[in-house]
């Protein structure tokens, strides 16, 4: 047997432990997180829907959760969120993706070195600050524009708002994506006489398409979870989309998933009445569509991870 | 009501938009002299005030636009928490619409009625045919707020439903936003929401059958201006009244509503007889809860 | 770009190659570098927008007062301190367990699904809108463990949930950013996992942590929705002075603000919250690139 | 030293470790080999005149100046870092994508000087192809790699047929006929590099550089690509850098040798070099003494 | 192949680039230096038995079986990814920090098998020093980091006495005698990877093992290292990988040779490896015929 002492020491072994199970119990923390929330979302919308039927609630076509005659159609906030997303998303998508462009393909070193802390400053501002932005700036200013008749909440500044914020999502991730297309791909292009142009549009862009899908994703998961821009400037009035006028639809008052839920929780927080009740089931639908973009956008850039190794 | 032993120093404080005004104006008063006291106001319409907070025993103090129903009161009483009444201002109730809103100046409480009913009017020109062919652009009073249990006991009545169709809020000064953005809006709320925005939105008199009448604090106080004129109170928890802050907010609070802090804010402030009618009523409240 | 290279035939190469047409290049150029600055543009005007407007407002009186229906007498003082009792709090709270997460995804875990789901679960909590996580507080701190709705404590506990996958993700990028040869160096001596740690790892990658936990505080310090539906109240007199205090924070003062019509609220008060909110938000992002700049030149 | 001969043992050493050694014959034989295709004199169709390359401060390249003739294959040789693929990428201009280069004197292009004021980069890559040491396929179909210098050229008529015809000169046809539309990047290392091939091809340009095109491929795919390159010469001007000596020899009819430091030593015939060469340095580098 | 005297070209161009070759004497010549050492058998004081290391599915290690006596030079060599690396780390189980490693057969150290359960590898780390290939000093003062093993062992008695011995056993405390409080990282490469050296025998382990210690540094801090490690195999037991045959010629004792697969070929005193190998593989591989 051997004369050196290779066994273990007691103490030091129990502390190992001890560490291995508090570091442990850190990282399970996060599922422990998820659970609570999907528990918290459907325990009360559980009481929720044993008053109303989830057909009503996911089919539904009014809102109104506090004025007699009740009624709990969830169309109208999906209607009212789309609306925003939508808005939101013709204004970062296009300036996002130009902007992960510029930032990868055109930008030097040096600008890009300020460009990007100065793009992820958008997503810093406080958005109780966009909301009022959108209500005390944008919104007379559009109003000042000839022949458009801007209500006072309306789905436009929001939106407006909502796309300013989210531009960096789909710039720094589409941009991540398009760096990560190796250069000998553009050195190919170049070699066969292409501009700029032609290798931005024809293969970069094209080989980092997973990513930026991904980043749209992302981007507009975020906007569909957006609260306060809306709930400060968008309004409090839930209708359904009226396909005949979507000029009307942006320049009026709509009301999202989001600041439906703030609107009941701002008048009756600890309440036990259906409409608080309701809360929670308009949360879980929230949850359930962002989770799931979430999760999708994750597989994608997943995928375009591995294509580059 | 554990918790709130333990809270201490704390004068959480919920209910009506109407009265925030005041009390918000009475707290800041209140916190130059004793900014360690930890005062909040929430504001969640009257009703959601009692039954969310007051009566479960989560609040000290309760601001009301309208008095204490029975329901609410059965509620307290489960909890063991009996609630004393302060009237501390009186509330001119006042009807809205854009200055550029020519054609009104005044309604009939059948006209207002009317728009405010549901399965009413749809259209200005449904009310009377010479205005606009256009929809209303409505602003009113969410259902938890005492100004919609007042304006619909006073003005829509018990046969026929108030509307559901407009822009419910718990909170006035959305109102006046509201309102000031669209020239065929109308809305309702209390009066110092019009009293801060007079350039801003225009009021509009009513007409009770004894010809139009202004809504303002000298129509309030002589009683002239009906139906709409309405007392304002706070209700103390008779449990919370233990707490030395909250009598101590209180006694500031009863002895503030007779100055013209309160007609600053847009109201018209109680008699002095008031106050003081007030104020023993709360010493000897809290004389028996200390007892 | 047929047209532009079709009148280039092989005979005009005796002296040149031809010129291609920029037209495209230099609009496309032009295009994504306005792209790239219409966002930070816009937010610069309104920027500067709201700080003319807050010039008269923002001064000592409106620091150290609380709220008043009358704007010449509101201040912001209850919510400032609020917010800066809110954060302390809320490092406290994420501080440790956002690296003690890190330190087991980063030197504990081994890669299985455990772990990828794990770290695919914190991925997609922060993506969870801050509403969600309102209600979570709701449900749990005050309706299920009873802290009192709107209290510092329950505030404090949902934020720190909010922000928490952010500091786990930054903090795992600090703790990988440690080479390996730092680690192999110090099993190599005989250190154990936890010497390891704290001797090896920690050090190295404390300023990254630090600078990731200060830039969530940063979006912490913002956050509107969570407070609104725990309840916190709309407006607050007074300090906070126990951990079950009714908390205000700033942004919530500006949310309740924000909707008072008069325009000397709308044009003054609100622009000198929000100034004060942003100033505070700077600050606390210069205290993370101070840190960031002070270490890189260390290494 | 003594210039001995070589042997193989040698030779072998002195080979890049990446770079296969397909067969086992001596250098000196493969050089035999190469003597025996054309090395008559032709015209000057690229000429460097005293070029000066550096990359910030440091000099890449020094004072070259040489004439390479048409429609042969030169060989470009020389340790690591002495400048090989610099002086490639400055016959068209790729070094213009580098921030940090800059470059001095002139390259003639046909008697053009490729640096000239008047003269589009974008331009001249359309008349000089080029294939790098990494097969580097587009991720799309194989005709549309093959297409893509077409697409961007603006040629569109008979794509079909040249899409073919480059497939086919490339040797790679009767591989992928059945497959033209699956992705090029499903094709082995070899077949790449030749998709590559045609891919540069296919808008026929006058001359093709090529970086260390087989350095990435085993053996069997190395031994296409030099029957491809030498097939090649008898249309296109062709430019190789190369690491790996013999295959320098086998293809090649001129061959250029930088030394460290971006000098252009010797400039001769390939067989010459490789037999006879003037400088002491060269043969050394030759022989495997460093490098 | 018949056996041939080693020449100068051939072994420089066996050698691998990245690690530098001081002076041009013949390998041959080194290993009879070598030769002067001690070579007289001593106690065993590591055996392996029938190793096997996978990596997932691939096998790294193959049935190696070896004896290295105690206070000697044993120099590990053979081509790149043959295990050498691999070997070193089952000896302190530093392969237990590789997920996918897996290691079967024994590995005794004195006498004890370090792969049975009861065995700590904290402890058996804490007997067996490693240096490695890269330096890697800690980003603390010198001092500090020389006494970190002293600190995570729990020594901490008479520790700036030991550090100051470690240092100077390491050749390094003339050098920073008096900068112990500036940072590890300021030193060269090559003191450097002496402070390293100076940390592994800190605690006075029985075995150190060196990973290519000497590959990142220049000659003359190469050749220093070296000394050095003729110097520690007084009192250690020192196990060093190196690429360079000539090192491992000159400062081993004993020599294992690795080849491609994970197979140890040949292990025997050095001069007889170099001078007279049992097998033709390890003759091919030393005169460079690969690798
Ligand atoms: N983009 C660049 N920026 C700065 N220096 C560079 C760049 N490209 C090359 N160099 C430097 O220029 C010198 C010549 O490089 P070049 O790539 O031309 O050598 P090479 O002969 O092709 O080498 P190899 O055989 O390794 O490919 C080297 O010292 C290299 O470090
Ligand atoms: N962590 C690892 N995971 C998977 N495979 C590994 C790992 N480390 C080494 N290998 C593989 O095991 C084999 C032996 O590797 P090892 O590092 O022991 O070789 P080596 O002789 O030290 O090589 P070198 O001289 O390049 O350092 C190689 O094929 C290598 O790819
Ligand atoms: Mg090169
Ligand atoms: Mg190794
Ligand atoms: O907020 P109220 O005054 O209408 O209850």
């Amino acid at each position: 047997m051997s004369a050196i002492d290779l066994s273990s020491d007691g103490s030091r072994t129990a502390r190992g432990i001890a560490f291995r199970y508090l570091f442990t119990l850190c990282a399970l923390l996060s599922i422990l997180t998820t659970v609570a929330i999907v528990l918290t979302l459907l325990l009360d919308a559980v009481d929720f829907f044993a008053a109303v039927s989830p057909i009503e609630f996911l089919f539904g076509t009014r809102w109104s959760p506090t004025n007699d005659p009740v009624a709990f159609g969830v169309l109208p906030l999906i209607s009212g969120t789309l609306t925003i997303t939508v808005g939101a998303a013709a204004i970062a998508l296009p300036i996002g993706l130009l902007t992960a462009i510029y930032l990868s393909e055109y930008a030097s070193s040096r600008r890009r070195a300020y460009l990007k802390p100065a793009l992820e400053v958008l997503a810093g501002v406080p958005t109780v600050v966009y909301g009022y932005f959108a209500l005390v700036y944008v919104t007379p200013a559009l109003d000042a524009i000839p022949f458009v008749e801007l209500s006072t909440f309306n789905a436009l500044s929001a939106s407006i708002m909502v796309g300013i914020m989210i531009i960096p999502m789909v710039s720094s991730i589409s941009e991540d994506a398009m760096s990560a297309v190796p250069d000998s791909l553009r050195q190919a292009s170049y070699g066969l006489g292409a501009t700029k142009f032609t290798v931005s549009t024809s293969v970069v862009v094209p080989a980092a398409l997973s990513g930026i899908f991904s980043s749209f994703i992302l981007a507009l998961s975020r906007a569909i979870g957006e609260t306060m821009i809306v709930a400060i400037a968008a309004g409090q009035t839930p209708k359904l989309i009226d396909l005949t006028d979507p000029a009307g639809l942006f320049l009026e008052s709509v009301q999202t998933m989001t600041a439906a839920m703030v609107q009941i929780g701002t008048n009756d927080v600890v309440g036990q009445s259906i409409a608080y009740k309701s809360l929670f089931a308009v949360g879980l639908t929230l949850f359930v569509i962002t989770f799931a973009m979430n999760l999708v956008s994750e597989y994608v850039a997943s995928r375009y991870r591995e294509v580059y190794q | 009501t554990d918790v709130l032993a333990e809270e201490g120093r704390q004068v959480p404080i919920a209910g009506s938009s109407t009265v925030f005004p005041v009390t918000e104006a009475v707290a800041a008063a209140y916190f130059e002299e004793r900014p360690s006291v930890n005062v909040s106001v929430s504001q969640t319409g009257t009703g959601g005030g009692f039954s969310n907070f007051f009566c479960p025993g989560m609040t000290a103090i309760n601001n009301a636009s309208r008095e204490v129903a029975d329901a609410e009161l059965e509620q307290c009483a489960e909890n063991g928490i009996e609630p004393i009444e302060f009237t501390i201002a009186t509330d001119a109730l006042t009807v809205v619409v854009n200055p550029d809103a020519d054609w009104i100046d005044c309604l009939t409480v059948e006209e207002l009625r009317e728009i405010w009913r549901a399965d009413g009017a749809q259209r200005w020109s449904d009310v009377r045919d010479d205005w606009p062919d256009e929809e209303f652009e409505l602003y009113g009073a969410a259902t938890t707020s005492g100004t919609f249990d007042y304006f619909n006991e006073a003005v829509i009545g018990e046969d026929v439903n108030h509307r559901g169709d407009y822009h419910a809020t718990e909170q006035d000064r959305t109102i006046v936003q509201g309102v000031r953005g669209s020239r065929h809006a109308i809305g309702y709320f209390g009066f110092s929401f019009y009293a801060e925005n007079p350039n801003q939105i225009k009021a509009v008199g009513i007409d009770s059958g004894d010809g139009c009448v202004e809504p303002s604090l000298q129509t309030a106080m002589d009683g002239e201006y009906t139906p709409l004129s309405r007392p304002l109170f706070i209700y103390a928890s008779d449990q919370a009244l233990v707490n030395p802050e909250v009598q101590d907010f209180l006694r500031f609070y009863i002895e503030q509503s007779a100055t013209d802090l309160v007609e600053e804010v847009g109201y018209v402030p109680v008699t002095e007889d008031v106050r003081d009618e007030n104020l023993e009523k709360l010493e000897t409240a809290i004389d028996e809860v200390t007892a | 770009m047929a047209a532009e290279t079709g009148d280039q035939t092989v005979d005009e190469r005796e002296s040149e190659f031809g010129q291609i047409s920029r037209t495209k290049d230099v609009a496309f150029r032009w295009l994504t570098l306005a792209a790239a600055l219409v966002g930070i543009l816009s937010l610069a005007i309104l920027l500067a927008y709201v700080t003319v407007d807050a010039v008269g407002w923002l001064d000592w009186q409106f620091l150290t007062s609380a709220p008043h229906p009358n704007p010449f007498e509101a201040g912001i003082f209850p919510a400032l301190i609020g917010s800066i009792a809110l954060m302390l709090l809320i490092a406290l709270v994420t501080f440790p367990l956002g690296v003690g997460a890190a330190i087991y995804l980063e030197e504990y875990a081994s890669d299985g699904p455990l772990t990828t789901f794990i770290q695919i679960n914190i991925a997609n909590l922060a993506g969870v809108p801050s509403v969600v996580y309102g209600l979570l507080g709701l449900g749990l701190f005050v309706s299920l463990i009873g802290f009192g709705f709107g209290t510092l404590l329950v505030a404090a506990f949902t934020v720190a949930l909010l922000i928490l996958p952010i500091v786990i993700i930054s903090a795992q990028e600090a703790i990988r950013a440690v080479p390996d040869s730092q680690r192999q160096a110090s099993y190599g001596m005989g250190a154990t996992k936890w010497q390891t740690i704290r001797n090896v790892v920690l050090p190295r990658a404390m300023p990254g942590i630090l600078t990731g936990t200060i830039l969530a505080l940063g979006r912490a310090i913002g956050e509107t929705a969570p407070l609104i539906m725990i309840g916190a109240p709309t407006t607050v007199f007074g300090v906070p002075n126990s951990l079950l205090s009714k908390v205000s924070a700033m942004p919530m003062q500006i949310y309740t603000w924000a909707r008072y019509p008069e325009t000397e609220f709308q044009y003054g008060v609100v622009a000198a919250g929000v100034v004060t909110l942003l100033v505070v938000l700077l600050s606390i992002n210069s205290v993370a690139i101070l840190i960031r700049n002070h270490y890189q030149h260390d290494q | 030293m003594t210039r001995e001969p070589l042997t193989t043992s040698k030779t072998e050493s002195s080979d890049d470790q990446a770079s296969p050694t397909p067969g086992s014959d001596g250098l000196a034989d493969r050089a035999t080999d190469a003597d025996t295709s054309t090395t008559t004199d032709s015209r000057t169709i690229l000429e460097s005149r005293n070029l000066d390359v550096y990359y910030g401060d440091d000099q890449a390249l020094q004072d070259v100046s040489v004439e390479l003739p048409e429609k042969q294959v030169t060989a470009v040789i020389g340790p690591s870092g002495c400048g090989k693929s610099t002086f490639l990428r400055c016959i068209n201009r790729m070094n213009d994508l580098v921030d940090a280069a800059n470059v001095e004197g002139e390259l003639l292009f046909d008697g053009k000087n490729v640096y000239d004021d008047d003269v589009d980069p974008v331009a001249l890559r359309r008349k000089i192809g080029m294939v790098f040491q990494q097969p580097n396929p587009f991720p799309k179909s194989i005709r549309d790699n093959v297409a893509y210098g077409l697409k961007v050229q603006g040629i569109d008529d008979n794509v079909d047929e040249r899409v073919e015809r480059a497939l086919e000169r490339a040797a790679l046809l009767e591989e992928v006929e059945d497959q033209l539309d699956s992705s090029g990047l499903d094709l082995s290392g070899g077949q790449q590099q030749r998709l590559c091939i045609a891919r540069a091809i296919a808008t026929d340009p006058e001359v093709i550089l090529m970086d260390e095109p087989a350095s990435a491929l085993d053996p069997v795919a190395t031994s296409k690509i030099e029957d491809l390159i030498e097939e090649l010469a008898t249309d296109y001007t062709v430019v190789i850098v190369t690491h790996n000596m013999q295959q320098a020899a086998r293809i090649s009819d001129k061959t250029a040798v930088f030394l460290t430091g971006g000098e252009l030593v010797e400039f001769d015939d390939t067989t010459k070099i490789f037999e006879n060469p003037e400088s002491q340095r060269v043969e050394d580098y030759i022989t495997g003494k460093f490098g």
